[in-house]
């Protein structure tokens, strides 16, 4: 029973990384219809942005503030420079170029900070929390996790949802073109989705680097397994990515824990295709989405 | 003043409009009528900057259109209305209004604005929370409307506005529109297949054909012409 | 220089071949050996594949750098028997596929007289059937496969300690001095992690091992918590770890976590301190740090590279220093260092007129007296080609390790022997010139 | 496909099939003075070229004709790879069958992966693949005593005959053999199930009220598509003699797609393209940073700059791919040659090369559906 509490936790834990990351995509998704691969690696430059300063004794808010900041720029440079000129080419050539920025992030930060791995502080303690008597596998860390991924969450929902901003948001995604009929300058909109997409993914970034083993490429498999969780949750929906981050993250850790690692990948796969069988969007996709 | 001068647009080898030119006076409807594909919808379009001329250019007052992207041609206070499919099926009817007036800085007005839409169509107001995919074709007809309304445009572009319509409901919207070129000095550019209805309140018509301008005239000569009622406009 | 040990005469012979390097350097103009791959009168080309970018780079992307450092010392001291040595290693980012490619490439294009150093026992074991076609020598593979002796690849050579050598050393000491605690395993699901438990289960009773966790290279991707949960709730109170530096951070730090203390017992693949610490800096806030590892039981067939006084770690120090500039004095470097050291030695007995075949009687016919700075003679022979066959225990302290044993020696499945050779000292001509 | 918009100045027969025949015995007529001029080393890359041509011309058929994306292509070689390795384990056969099994066995997986993909648009079934591409394997790891774990399983390689170089037979028989795999394709794209695949990723809707079978048209085409690889899994095996599970890592499947796009979409000239660039781009960066005498970790690192730098910059010069670069440039010098009145030419350059013309889209209607990658 306690291993499953653990498994559990473990679960949560990393599902709530999986989640953000997820977001990240969904956004960017929203925006410009388009799976960013390099999501990840933008979130490890930033995070060695923070890393670098924190080596450099500023203080651990100031780096994480620096850091988020620097995702939010990333994403805005990275959509005016490479995604923007690429409007109305063949659909796949912005993924393949998310693809190569990728590859170059991955190499361009090798070669300036090296492929040493290295440990990342945590802005909490990582201690387990103590339960009744029980120290269980899930810390002020882990809280803080939980914490963050959340209120970046109902942040989300509250822009899209209640501001004006968010209503221009929206009415890009679905139908950019009808927005710019009616003033909303699109352009600056889709900007500003892959900058908050960005940020969401240095939030990630920061977090999950105290849990693993930090180099440039400790965010790969973190975003296969989070563009599983998108696609499970439903590519619109951010409550989409959230749910299907906490459903990876569960059955990576049951599978994991159960049937052994080497299953985890095939566990996802499986949870993926039984979801994507009944619902071929996702489990949060709309039914209003209309096929002409 | 509305000034489009020798507008050339083409679809890769195809023409859609050769040298079209005409001019619409402040306040007024003009109707730009001819049978389907003669390129009025095109006409609209490039008005508003959707598709890029070849040639020519399309002045509002001191503004040159041309060239500008989209979004700033409609907060020049040009508000464009496409045909059939303008409203955003996935917000709901009151964030389909907001979204018309939202490039306005005006916040208190862009209020009197959405409520003064909401009592020119009232099944809008009961509606207010529903989706725009949940629509009816007039109600959804009646948001596009509206929501071009909200952000108290100069100029309206109209593009097939009776089209499914009940005749009983297009003759409303029609003087509707007459009411507000005086109301709110509105100029409208009426593109209609209905050549009938459109004539019955525009001042002046411009017929177009192939892409080219047949005739531009005051819509009662138009309108009492037979040989080009018989031959462009099928009444 | 004297010797105690029983080799003591064949090391005395070494030690005046390599004080020759320097002089003999320029004096041997010609040679004959125009007809050998990857030998001309003045140099030596040599390669590897290893990975240098990828899931696999951290860590072992130091080490073919270390390998050239002695190379370009040596290369400045005249070369070996004038001949340079021009050390080619390519990325093969861990990718098995690409290994054959590029070791093609070094075969073929670069013209290699042997692979020296190639890691990793998937990309290695995925050339070893061509290399040995081609009779190219696959030297000193870094990878403790027990594939790399074997009668049917004449031409491969392992270097360190097999896995399962390192497994029957620490499960022996698990045996002698943690008798009837409740034991498991964490380990890596390859050829790594199922070598060391074989050797573990050779001197473990089975009766004693409560629980088999283990975990998967290629994914890899966050703490290890639900192993760590399931030795937790299985009792084991010593857990012997086949597993590599990031993994054991992975699991020391959800141990940490829960509050879940016991007997570490690593094999020297992911203990090494100066390696593994600045993994742990993520425990809260950093403060605690390399305080994890303490206690930590490994094994090593290298000197520590904290004893500062030892002439080994000081050459190395030097060489580092000089020739591979800005790399810290870890695991990955001592071990790149010895091990381009003991290629050295193979070129300097292979003689002037150096041929494949002369280089592989080198290393077959003399290897076992070679100067390295193991702590355990190289065992090759024309039936064994492992390399080093022990380690002593060691523990960790502050961040430094600590021999708590004396040094075994042993094969696959042989018995355990105390090894009563004292190590070597590096020749003076590399302590001075370094 | 290839043929299909040069100027018919350059006389083809007009019969599609006598045209593909034409074009592949000159294609092997090329490759065979290429091979006997090029060093073992270079017949051997010329080799792994042709391998990786039969997986991204069945990935350029899936995607560019069909429009399905797979980011999953490296877990169907895997499965041709060890078919083939265990079917040369346990029984003897010839060759050719060997290669066959491997065909069948990861067309039997694209059959099993299409299906539930029929339903699923762009970015979700992209989402599957890639986690099969995973997911699938590490089975091989997780049962290694069938698999051979880290060493893998041996398969035997080409045995050339007489005094041929190995490396130049193994190119001999993958170009020939790729050369027939793409010549079937070309034939399968002319036909009408061709047509049919391309009336599917045009309108789904509009080719079901043609009476196109839509599901079997896509799941037939995944199928041939996974065929091709599982064949290319099999020649990788024999290229090195070696089948490990690292050989399949998640990278290699997304290579495949961003050479597949970066050669072009839908053509089946452009995969000999990108198979070039992942076989020679990697190596020729690698010795481009070296060059300038970086340490190798900085080079090595300083090739993924580069790759990626290729990568960006050819979708942003070149939107149709190096295929279509090509074809731009060969219609521009056979224009100047040959002037033809600018109407005929149709469509002007806008920035860089031109597309066909964008469908005329009048009306309001894309807008809500906008297509997705």
């Amino acid at each position: 029973m306690s291993h499953f509490v653990n498994l559990s936790l473990n679960g949560i834990s990393s599902g709530m990384i999986y989640a953000s990351v997820a977001l990240g995509l969904v956004l960017v998704w929203r925006a410009t219809r388009i799976i960013n691969f390099a999501q990840g690696s933008m979130a490890m430059f930033s995070t060695y942005m923070a890393v670098t300063l924190l080596d450099r004794n500023l203080g651990y808010w100031e780096a994480f503030a620096v850091a988020l900041a620097v995702g939010l720029a990333l994403g805005a440079v990275v959509e005016r420079t490479l995604i923007r000129p690429l409007q109305g080419k063949p659909e796949l050539n912005p993924v393949i170029v998310t693809f190569g920025l990728f590859i170059l992030l991955e190499g361009v930060a090798g070669a300036i900070f090296g492929v040493r791995s290295r440990g990342v502080p945590a802005a909490f303690s990582q201690s387990g929390l103590t339960i009744g008597h029980h120290r269980v596998s899930f810390s002020h860390f882990d809280l803080f996790v939980l914490g963050s991924v959340l209120a970046l969450m109902v942040l989300m929902l509250v822009l899209f949802r209640a501001t004006d901003v968010g209503l221009r948001m929206r009415a890009s995604a679905f139908a950019p073109e009808m927005s710019r009929l009616v003033g909303v300058r699109v352009g600056r909109v889709l900007t500003l989705g892959w900058a908050l997409a960005s940020l969401a993914g240095s939030l990630a970034g920061l977090l999950v680097a105290p849990r693993s083993a930090f180099s440039p490429n400790y965010m790969d498999l973190i975003l296969v397994y989070a563009f599983t969780a998108a696609v499970v949750g439903g590519l619109e929906s951010p409550v989409g990515a959230l749910v299907g981050g906490l459903l990876t993250g569960l059955v990576l850790s049951f599978v994991g824990g159960y049937l052994g690692s080497s299953l985890e990948p095939l566990g996802a796969a499986v949870i993926l295709i039984l979801v994507l069988s009944a619902r071929p969007e996702g489990l949060f996709s709309r039914p209003a989405a209309r096929q002409v | 003043m509305l000034e489009v001068d020798g507008l050339t647009v083409s679809y890769g080898p195809v023409r859609a409009l050769r040298g079209v030119s005409f001019a619409a006076r402040p306040s007024t409807i003009t109707a730009v009528l001819g049978a389907n594909g003669a390129g009025k919808t095109t006409l609209l379009r490039a008005m508003t900057g959707l598709v890029r001329p070849q040639e020519g250019s399309v002045r509002f007052d001191d503004h040159e259109l041309t060239g500008l992207p989209v979004e700033e041609v409609v907060r020049l206070g040009v508000a464009h209305v496409p045909e059939g499919r303008g409203v955003i099926d996935q917000l709901t009817v009151e964030e389909n209004l907001r979204l018309g007036a939202l490039w306005r800085k005006d916040k208190s007005d862009r209020k009197r604005a959405l409520a003064e839409t909401y009592d020119l169509f009232p099944p809008l107001a009961e509606r207010r929370r529903r989706l725009g995919a949940a629509l009816s074709g007039g109600e959804r007809q009646m948001l596009a409307i509206g929501r071009a309304l909200v952000s108290r445009p100069r100029v309206l572009l109209l593009d097939e506005p009776s089209l499914g319509l009940a005749p009983l409901v297009t003759a409303q919207l029609m003087a509707l529109l007459a009411e507000l070129t005086l109301l709110a000095s509105l100029t409208v550019i009426l593109v209609e297949q209905n050549a009938r209805s459109a004539l019955s309140v525009a001042t002046w018509a411009v017929v177009i054909n192939l892409g080219q301008v047949v005739v531009s005239d005051t819509a009662a000569a138009v309108g009492t012409d037979t040989g080009l009622r018989h031959h462009y406009l099928g009444f | 220089m004297r010797m105690r040990s029983s080799r003591s005469r064949r090391a005395g012979a070494m030690t005046a071949v390599v004080s020759a390097v320097a002089m003999l350097g320029a004096a041997c103009g010609s040679s004959s050996s125009a007809s050998t791959r990857g030998v001309t009168s003045s140099t030596i080309t040599i390669g590897a594949t290893v990975p240098l970018t990828g899931p696999a780079a951290p860590g072992y992307s130091e080490i073919a750098p270390a390998v050239n450092a002695v190379f370009k010392w040596v290369n400045a001291h005249g070369g070996v028997y004038g001949r340079k040595i021009h050390y080619i290693y390519l990325d093969d980012a861990y990718n098995p596929s690409t290994t054959v490619t590029k070791v093609r490439q070094l075969v073929l294009q670069d013209k290699i007289l042997a692979e020296v150093g190639g890691l990793g026992t998937p990309p290695q074991t995925a050339v070893q059937g061509y290399l040995n076609t081609q009779k190219v020598p696959q030297l000193f593979v870094e990878s403790g496969c027990t594939c790399w002796s074997d009668a049917k690849y004449p031409y491969s050579f392992g270097w360190q300690p097999n896995y399962t050598v390192e497994g029957k050393i620490l499960g022996q000491y698990i045996k002698q001095h943690f008798a009837g605690e409740k034991v498991g395993y964490l380990f890596q699901a390859d050829d790594f992690g199922e070598g060391f438990v074989k050797g573990l289960d050779q001197e473990i009773p089975a009766s004693q091992v409560v629980s088999r966790q283990s975990y998967d290279a290629a994914t890899l991707a966050g703490p290890l918590s639900n192993q760590i949960a399931a030795l937790k709730s299985a009792g084991a109170q010593v857990v012997a770890m086949a597993t590599i530096p990031a993994a054991t951070a992975l699991a020391l730090l959800p141990a940490a976590s829960i509050g879940y203390f016991p007997q570490y017992v690593v094999s020297s693949v992911g203990a090494d301190p100066p390696t593994v610490g600045p993994l742990l800096s993520s425990f809260s806030k950093g403060k605690a740090g390399s305080v994890l590892l303490n206690g930590m039981i490994s094994n090593a067939y290298l000197p520590p590279e904290a004893d500062t006084g030892n002439p080994w770690i000081q050459v190395t120090q030097k060489l580092l220093k000089q020739y591979d500039v800005g790399a810290p004095l870890d695991g990955n470097t001592e071990f790149g260092v010895a091990l381009g050291y003991t290629f050295v030695q193979a070129l300097q007995t292979a003689g002037k007129h150096l041929t494949t075949s002369s280089l592989m009687d080198a290393i077959e016919k003399h290897g076992a007296d070679f100067i390295t700075p193991g702590l355990v003679p190289l065992t090759y022979s024309t039936t064994d080609h492992y390399g080093y066959s022990g380690s002593e225990v060691v523990k960790t302290e502050n961040g430094a390790t600590a021999p708590v044993s004396p040094v075994y020696v042993t094969s696959n499945t042989g018995p355990i022997t105390l090894y009563t050779g004292t190590p070597s000292q590096p020749p003076s001509n590399l302590a001075s010139t370094a | 496909m290839a043929a299909a918009r040069l100027p018919s100045r350059l006389r083809l027969p007009d019969q599609p099939m006598l045209r593909h025949l034409v074009l592949c015995a000159g294609a092997l007529v090329l490759f065979y003075v290429l091979t006997v001029n090029l060093s073992s080393y270079h017949n051997y890359q010329v080799g792994l070229i042709a391998l990786f041509a039969m997986v991204i011309a069945g990935l350029s058929v899936l995607t560019g004709i069909n429009g399905q994306i797979s980011l999953g292509h490296g877990a169907f070689m895997a499965v041709g790879a060890y078919t083939f390795a265990l079917v040369q384990e346990h029984v003897t056969l010839p060759l050719a069958l060997e290669l066959l099994a491997a065909v069948a066995a990861s067309a039997v997986l694209g059959l099993v992966v299409g299906i539930p993909a029929t339903r699923l648009r762009g970015p979700y079934l992209a989402g599957m693949t890639l986690i099969l591409a995973l997911g699938l394997p590490q089975l091989a790891d997780k049962y290694n005593s069938v698999f051979g774990g880290d060493e893998g399983l041996h398969p035997s390689q080409l045995v050339a005959p007489g005094a041929v170089d190995p490396n130049r037979w193994f190119a001999w028989i993958t170009v020939l053999v790729a050369v027939i795999v793409v010549a079937l394709l070309a034939n399968l794209v002319r036909s009408h199930f061709g047509r049919a695949m391309r009336a599917v990723r045009d309108n789904e809707v509009a080719a079901m009220l043609a009476g196109i079978h839509v599901g079997r048209t896509k799941v037939l085409a995944f199928v041939v598509s996974a065929g091709c690889a599982g064949l290319a899994g099999a020649f990788l095996a024999l290229s090195g003699g070696v089948v490990t599970t690292g050989d399949f890592p998640l990278s290699l499947s997304i290579y495949l797609v961003a050479a597949m796009v970066l050669g072009g979409a839908g053509s089946l000239v452009g995969p000999w393209w990108g198979a070039i660039a992942i076989v020679y781009l990697p190596q020729w960066s690698t010795s481009i940073s070296s060059d300038f005498g970086l340490g190798s970790a900085v080079a090595a690192n300083l090739a993924l700059v580069i790759f990626g730098l290729v990568l960006i910059i050819v979708m942003m010069l070149a939107p149709t791919g190096v295929q279509g670069g090509v074809r731009w440039l060969a219609r521009r010098l056979l224009a100047a040659r040959f002037p033809r009145p600018p109407a005929a030419a149709g469509v002007t350059a806008v920035a860089g090369f031109p597309e066909p013309p964008a469908p005329a889209t009048p009306d309001m209607r894309t807008e809500q559906e906008r297509t997705h990658p």
